[in-house]
């Protein structure tokens, strides 16, 4: 048993901070905010040279990392400054599942991924599907896609899109779903494409007999699909720790300099003892996180009892951090000019991704209470 | 004890919900009932349909032209408005001058002022709180010189709501330093053409712009617009905000706001069910909702109370503080229940002019989300609430 | 609209207070405590006198009262004082079934109830039945029932039972359950009888061929026994604020006088404001007996979605109340012989008696949220 | 970063999995299992077991007669005694009195009294708390003044756990009013069979006596009962509060109790079914057990630290507020789920002396949630610990 970083992982994160902090400066976040993508190709090309786009894949996928720790490693240190870039979407989702369904030809797209050359979303999500990963009504027909897919988070900036689609089943069975390789202006492929609270762009996008290669074996793309979502979940769980810890040191340096009744109000006991009890919750964030990045390659059981135990506690914590730090900050708290607004929107939407704390409750329940 | 209305009263919301269903134009509520931001002309319209009933100025008395409708009535009104996504009654010029300048003000100022807010011909905002006080609000900087038959006011004001739709505010200014903060503190009417005023938008996190910033350099105003005597400001500030109290627990919002969480929650699906039927889902709305049950009555109890001549005490604190719980317990719901939609941030929507991501119904709870944290910070945070309650009923 | 006592239950509410005022004292208790019965016959006797069971009767029951108000007001004050007289179970259940059902013969025992010298209790749970007010496994058979009855509170002092049984229909079905009048030395009947944690006694009981007489239609007890239910879940919320007004001012008494760290510390400002979210809950809990009093009368299912909301907010604000007070207190609020104890538990015990939190959130979801 | 045990480690649980399933007695198990009240004679007989396999000391070095373990077997070893219901091992001589003899006792001090506690010789209890001094420790009023080779003390301590089964109580006694409040205190050993020693039984709300009052009136001590040096007391306190937070997380009680919990649950019938399936039930159990697996990680992060030679500092606060509100929350669900059968009181059923009121399992859940409200109280209240989270750690 061992809580500390490998002299490697010590070396990233020191450089990734370094770097982060130098990039997502009030200026990059408000011009990300007003671009087409929610993004900045700049930084993404960093990210890239750095190694960190990289270190989501194996070595035998072309990456220098690949584990649970490697992945919480990384996201944290995006959360920490809000960071947009889609490393989910374009790393953990779309690199992710290519790498593990692709045939060789698909599989060289890796070596653009992890070089920052190609961007990827994942279409899956549907307008009614809700967070079910198995709900899939695009339909797969003579070589040909048709259907709608809902808030494809980086969908816009994305030059090849991963599709789910039903080739035989019940709308809701895990058997039958399919993955298809798409390109961004293939025929039929309309996409709308708009900015997200938090940060970042998703898109809807309509399919109408829209040409895609088939990714990995027709009907059985349901487990790669829950496998990429545990990663997934991992990352924007660990995300959330880093700005959970961002957010609260913002609370904490302003309840130290903001006076009021002539006194700093974080000399006032009910705060105090309020930001201790956010700062307990944060820990606990922080070792569930730590629990599923360690669980992510054991039996699908066990990984999905940690997802859920994982994801239902970041939702309420993330929640819990946020509120209390409008809350304590007051009126400033609630302009969008002042840094917290951006980083509280962002944990807060956490929610909205790979199911909410109601879904994973519920999986937590049938997995590991009833 | 007896929790039935009185025939009188039964009538009275008769008449009332009559009334909205003939005049309240579809145009309007369809836009409160979906979030959709309203614009100074639908205000507008929509005061103008009230004033035309006599039925704009529901704590006037008669004699200025108000309803005289004791506690109850206005509770019934209120409550059948939200009921029906009638607008809001913009507070500024009905709720909050008006009944210090009937308390304080000069005939003049009453004969001038009064009927111009009932006509609609000045649009008031409100200058009382400043940069850095907070809850604090005797802290009083912006200053007012008396030269000549003019005031010279120099300082800022902040989170002044809806500010640019304004003409004319009232503010609480310093006309002296002598003394204890409170009693340098002057009631001042302010015209917002005057040379001199800045009036700048602060956004908001749901991104909208409802409140500002004022700034004033070298503003004059006439010694005839000083309301009551000068210095005693402090006085008149207490008042209006008493009277600024009442509806604090925001009942008929948060009925509204169940309503529509429940509307959403039938036709979302998880699982492929109506997400109201998810038992964990189930279990939180009817928690805010026996809340509210519960809330109301309370509320009903300080109504009473007010309408048999009690002054309202801290128990104002434990609505205000309920009141936001419930409030803000109901938009997080409502966001939750729109599911992945909840992220899409498409502001052109909310203006009406752009098609909106996923169902009508998900464009606008994630803005009032966010916008309701607003709840508890302001009119006195929940945390000054929870102090004022600690020593006014427990005597701790 | 009125939220006024009437000049009547004004007096009422006077002279309850005073008597049992004086006559709670700690020695009182203490003797109730060693007591069998785990109640005082002179109190009773008391409240027979000062017309306080009767209170619970309407004119034409021979009461003077009966209205959902007149419980509250009776209930509220005998909580104050963290009374165990057996109000709920002579009064509301034996005498309100008897009052309800019963025939010219069967309601003469109403005198003797309200002059304070007949106990009765409804023997109506089961060991399996838990809270579900239709599950009834007794059975009856040539003028015999037979079968096991569970926390018959009032059940061994008590010298007439109301005791249910299942004379056809499934064991869960509301249909088909009988309500008899059992004297308590019939054959075949014998009572284990025990104290109960916060006071007041109950009896596990075992009929086995016990002779009893049938109260009102056979098979068709249900609708009675849940209006009779209604009553005393009326009763025991109101008593439980009448508990929670009392610990709430024990606690704000010691927070006044109890000195730490050189001040006394109900100047700690995160105690007082945990203190004032009590006080809202209370009156949050008070509010919502008065939705139930009012609406004790309305249609099956008015009143029915009051009862499941009033009994919800009840449990969850009687722990609060409890636990925040003991915590409060420290150590002295652990120990039996300061008065906090009795009241605390007895009205943690709240959420133990005709449904608890769950049961009436159920219920409450059936009748007004989906 | 790993999660994994090391292969000794791994050796090492097993080791105490077959030692506890060969030698751990099921009359024991049985009673702790139930909540059933343990004898004197039952700790004994556990301390015998364990110290004949030379695991009672867990703590100490091996020279001392001790395991010599790491934290982390500490832990391994704590965690299977809870799994398997051993009893806990009685804390006073051992996890308390042993470290500080250890690191300020004199030879003959160590010599002695050492071996006697491993032996079972002495029964050993704690004399800090004072009445009315709560969790300001060093308000200390018990008096010991110097009279010739004894010390004279006079006053009293309280909350002192199993003190009627105890012949030693260590105390703090106040031997100067000079300086500050903490420099006048002293640390002396006690034999509870001196003259002018009284005990009294505090009953608490759960209808046991495990507490007790002790009052001191002229009782002799000899001078060599002190431990290190005169008014240097509050050091070696300090040191044991440090030794008495291992493990104080009680992330194996939890476990137990969330594994008792769910075995009610599976027996209880709700409307027919099993009340595990209850989805609010199930998931208020879902809850508390997400919170115990992140909580259990947070404390093996600060074993590994310990492991690794770090103090733990205020991150023993943080365990301590959510170690406490997760056990409460266990112990309130318990109570929740007996359902009717929480209400007897039949105290004679614990003591195994009378048969139950309802199911076996339904006699200890109301006692031992009213006897867990302790938990946030005793050892430095959870407002303290907050206190202490915001000072040391948030420095605010």
């Amino acid at each position: 048993m061992n809580f500390d970083l490998t002299e490697e992982r010590q070396m990233l994160q020191d450089g990734l901070r370094r770097f982060l902090r130098d990039q997502y400066t009030p200026d990059l976040l408000a011009q990300i905010e007003t671009s087409d993508t929610g993004t900045s190709p700049e930084v993404w090309a960093g990210l890239a040279n750095m190694g960190v786009i990289g270190a989501l894949f194996t070595e035998d996928q072309g990456g220098f990392g690949g584990a649970g720790f490697d992945i919480a490693l990384v996201a944290e240190e995006m959360g920490r400054v809000g960071a947009t870039d889609p490393l989910i979407d374009t790393g953990i989702l779309g690199g992710g599942l290519i790498a593990a369904l692709g045939d060789e030809g698909q599989q060289a797209m890796l070596d653009d991924i992890i070089a920052g050359t190609r961007q990827l979303a994942l279409a899956h999500g549907e307008p009614s599907s809700r967070y079910d990963l198995s709900r899939v009504e695009t339909t797969w027909a003579d070589g040909k896609l048709t259907g709608r897919k809902a808030v494809v988070v980086n969908g816009g900036a994305a030059d090849t899109l991963i599709v789910s689609a039903r080739t035989s089943g019940d709308v809701a069975d895990t058997d039958g779903i399919s993955l298809f390789i798409v390109a961004a202006d293939a025929p039929g492929l309309m996409r709308r494409s708009y900015p997200l609270t938090g940060g970042g762009h998703a898109a809807e996008i309509t399919l109408d007999n829209t040409p895609g290669t088939l990714l990995g074996t027709a009907g059985q793309g349901y487990a790669a699909l829950a496998a990429a979502h545990a990663r997934a979940t991992l990352a924007i769980s660990a995300e959330a720790v880093g700005l959970m810890d961002a957010v609260r040191t913002l609370t904490t340096d302003y309840l130290k300099t903001r006076k009021q009744f002539g006194q700093p109000i974080g000399k006032f006991q009910a705060l105090q003892h309020r930001m201790a009890d956010v700062l307990i919750e944060i820990e606990q964030a922080r070792s569930a996180v730590i629990n599923l990045a360690g669980h992510l390659d054991a039996d699908t059981q066990t990984r999905d009892t940690h997802v859920a135990a994982t994801k239902t506690l970041i939702g309420q914590v993330a929640r819990l951090v946020a509120e209390e730090s409008i809350q304590m900050h007051g009126g400033i708290g609630m302009t969008q000019e002042y840094a917290l607004g951006h980083l509280a929107k962002r944990l807060l939407m956490v929610d909205h991704r790979f199911g909410d704390t109601l879904y994973h409750m519920d999986k937590f329940i049938a997995l590991a209470v009833a | 004890m007896d929790l039935n209305y009185t025939d009188a009263q039964i009538a009275f919301r008769s008449d009332v919900r009559d009334f909205l269903s003939d005049n309240l134009p579809a145009h309007l509520s369809d836009k409160v009932r979906d979030g959709v931001a309203l614009t100074k002309a639908d205000h507008e319209e929509w005061h103008a349909i009230l004033n035309a009933q006599g039925w704009l100025a529901g704590n006037w008395p008669v004699d200025h032209g108000g309803t005289g409708w004791d506690s109850v009535q206005r509770h019934i009104f209120e409550d059948e408005m939200t009921k029906a996504n009638a607008p809001r009654i913009v507070p500024f010029g009905l709720a909050m001058l008006g009944p210090v300048l009937m308390a304080f003000g000069s005939d003049e100022q009453k004969s001038y002022w009064l009927p111009r807010i009932l006509n609609g011909d000045d649009w008031w905002c409100q200058g009382y709180s400043e940069p850095g006080a907070g809850s604090d609000l005797a802290s009083v900087r912006t200053m007012a010189e008396r030269d000549g038959d003019d005031y010279i006011v120099n300082g800022q004001k902040t989170w002044t709501t809806l500010g640019q739709y304004a003409n004319m505010i009232f503010c609480l200014v310093r006309t002296s330093k002598e003394g204890k903060r409170q009693e340098g503190i002057s009631f001042l009417l302010i015209d917002m053409n005057s040379p001199g005023i800045t009036v700048r938008p602060i956004v908001l996190i749901d991104g909208g712009a409802e409140v500002n910033e004022v700034f004033f350099d070298n503003v004059r105003v006439p010694v005839a617009n000083l309301v009551g005597e000068e210095n005693k400001g402090w006085t008149y500030a207490k008042y209006l905000l008493t009277h600024e109290r009442t509806n604090i627990a925001g009942v008929g919002f948060a009925s509204a706001g169940l309503e529509q969480l429940k509307r959403i929650a039938r036709a979302e699906l998880s699982g492929g069910k109506p997400l109201i039927q998810h038992p964990l889902f189930a279990a939180r709305i009817a928690q805010v909702q026996i809340d509210l049950m519960a809330m109301a009555t309370t509320n009903l109890r300080v109504i009473s109370a007010a309408a048999a001549g009690q002054a309202p005490g801290a128990e104002s604190s434990m609505l205000k503080v309920k009141g936001t719980q419930v409030r803000q317990e109901i938009n997080a719901l409502t966001m939750q229940a729109i599911g992945p939609y909840a992220m899409p941030f498409v502001s052109e929507a909310l203006d009406g002019d752009n098609d909106p991501v996923g169902p009508a119904y998900a464009q606008a709870p994630t803005g009032q989300y966010l916008n309701n944290r607003k709840l508890s910070i302001y009119g006195g945070s929940n945390e000054v609430q929870r102090s004022i309650i600690a020593k006014a009923i427990l005597e701790l």
